[in-house]
């Protein structure tokens, strides 16, 4: 998938689109324009039509398969969908399924009109250069620090703060997949009544296979599906079905 | 000028970033803040006086002295200077965001967004322009952004008060109810 | 000033290096060189007769503003007050850590602070307030970081054991008063 990333890259060909896609800095952005194009009101958005617009819009712009514009496609068909639904009379409770979109809109809005305000500042700024030379600093000791024991007591209350638990543990995503290993083991126990280390994990296995087989294996084993056997040290194991409990 | 405009004058000039008053004051301790600021007042005043290509601004929380706009393009067209690269609109939207909201929570940022965003987070903290200001309650204690001074100084604004209020703003924004919780 | 002297000012604060007087004459093609250098004696005059701290000098290399001579030691001493002599709160933060987790690698530090931490060690390596204490185990041998005899010292104490201890702190360190922090 290329498009959030750098979409232009993908769209060359497809002309017009280029240009306006890299104003679209996400789904709101794009809604906003669509909203604005049809001079609609904003607090009484003609959901069916924006949302009609929307999905040809990331189709066109080839963003389709990007997550965040997907999502906003998915919200905007369910308030159509929600609008759809009969009303009863005199139902007071009854909440505009457009609203929580329009709020945002409005609050994306007002951050689009600070980003003008910055952006205006900025280049502002950027006309006014300070001074490109510096002069090298004489090589002067450095001042005598001052470090007060309550400035660094007050830091390390900070940094308990943040840490979340008391020992530290770092979490990796797990691609191991121990469930499928054992499914796999389980049904060369159902097929066989011993077979060797190398038929559960296959011949090029990596690192996380022979992890996920490792670790299903013990777990099997413990639950007593069967026995592993090393015949002798360094030998490959040797998987056996227990005949007491037959695998499931 | 006064000795202390003239020493004042000399310390701006070889700094190539803006200078506190604090920072300025330890420069003549028996003058203090005081007599600092009188004499940055003389000091502008006196450059303000003369036509000069340069001027002091007050920026950033400090004093820094600046080239006058107008000769912004012919330094740049000379390429003796290059004027920075701008910033993009993802990353002002991320901005505006972490200033009016601060300290605020990447999720937040998220939400109001619409995206994710977590590299234009990153790439902020790179330059400088935010910081983690402290850390939220709840869940993993996520980190919560705000800005620096170096983000005034990019903007040229003396302090976050001078950008703009949200209720000037021309698209009225804030739902009536006062005290909404960010969720 | 003529705005070329104005321009010619602008210029040569906003560059890096010096100027050459081709250089400079690119910026008004029409001056060209006689003009510019007509317009760089008007500047350097202008320089030369107000008390300023900085004058144009004529070096080596090109045309360069730099502070007077007389005002190299006040500058000196300027550059001298103006670093810092208090160390930042990531700093403080980054040492509090290594003081209490010694020896500790910089992933560990990272990973508390939830942001890069290298610039901050090396700064506090500099100061001599940190050393590399030894390596850890594991991928590429990590450098562990350790307190110096230095930090000791600054602080008044007389071994590490002399720090609080973590489960004293937060009472510790609860002043009675002060209003409330969101942290």
């Amino acid at each position: 998938m290329s498009v959030p990333g750098n979409p232009s890259s993908t769209m060359q060909d497809q002309g017009g689109f280029v240009v306006e896609l890299e104003q679209f800095s996400g789904p709101l952005d794009l809604l906003l324009h669509l909203i604005r194009e049809d001079e609609v009101d904003i607090t009484d958005l003609p959901i069916a039509r924006i949302a009609d617009q929307f999905l040809a819009a990331i189709a066109d712009l080839g963003l389709n398969q990007a997550a965040d514009y997907l999502e906003m496609a998915a919200r905007l068909l369910r308030i159509k969908a929600q609008l759809l639904l009969p009303r009863r009379l005199g139902d007071d409770e009854w909440e505009d399924p457009r609203s929580e979109l329009v709020r945002r809109l409005l609050e994306y809005q007002q951050i689009r009109e600070l980003v003008d305000w910055l952006h205006h500042a900025a280049q502002q700024r950027a006309d006014r250069f300070g001074r490109g030379f510096e002069q090298p600093a004489p090589d002067l000791p450095p001042p005598p620090l001052e470090i007060d024991l309550n400035d660094l007591l007050a830091a390390a209350e900070r940094v308990i703060a943040l840490i979340p638990e008391p020992v530290l543990h770092r979490v990796v995503p797990r691609p191991l997949d121990v469930e499928g290993a054992t499914a796999r083991i389980t049904a060369l126990l159902t097929e066989r009544e011993e077979f060797g280390w190398v038929d559960v994990v296959g011949a090029g296995a990596g690192v996380v296979e022979v992890l996920s087989a490792f670790i299903a294996l013990l777990e099997l084993a413990k639950r007593g599906t069967c026995k592993v056997q090393q015949p002798e040290p360094f030998a490959p194991m040797v998987i056996r079905r227990e005949p007491a409990r037959a695998a499931a | 000028m006064s000795p202390l405009a003239q020493l004042l004058e000399a310390a701006l000039f070889a700094a190539s970033r803006p200078l506190t008053l604090e920072e300025l004051a330890t420069l003549d301790p028996e003058a203090g803040e005081t007599g600092t600021r009188a004499a940055l007042a003389e000091l502008r005043a006196a450059w303000a006086a003369a036509d000069h290509g340069v001027e002091l601004a007050e920026i950033g929380e400090g004093w820094q002295f600046l080239t006058r706009p107008d000769y912004a393009e012919a330094i740049e067209r000379a390429q003796f200077a290059l004027r920075p690269r701008r910033l993009s609109p993802a990353a002002l939207e991320t901005l505006a965001i972490i200033a009016y909201r601060q300290p605020v929570g990447r999720v937040e940022v998220d939400e109001i967004r619409g995206v994710d965003s977590e590299a234009v987070i990153d790439k902020l903290l790179e330059r400088g322009l935010v910081e983690v200001a402290s850390r939220g309650e709840g869940l993993g204690r996520p980190l919560l952004y705000g800005t620096t001074p170096q983000f005034l100084e990019i903007l040229g604004l003396k302090g976050l008060e001078e950008l703009p209020r949200l209720d000037e703003l021309s698209v009225a924004l804030r739902p009536p109810a006062p005290a909404e919780e960010p969720e």
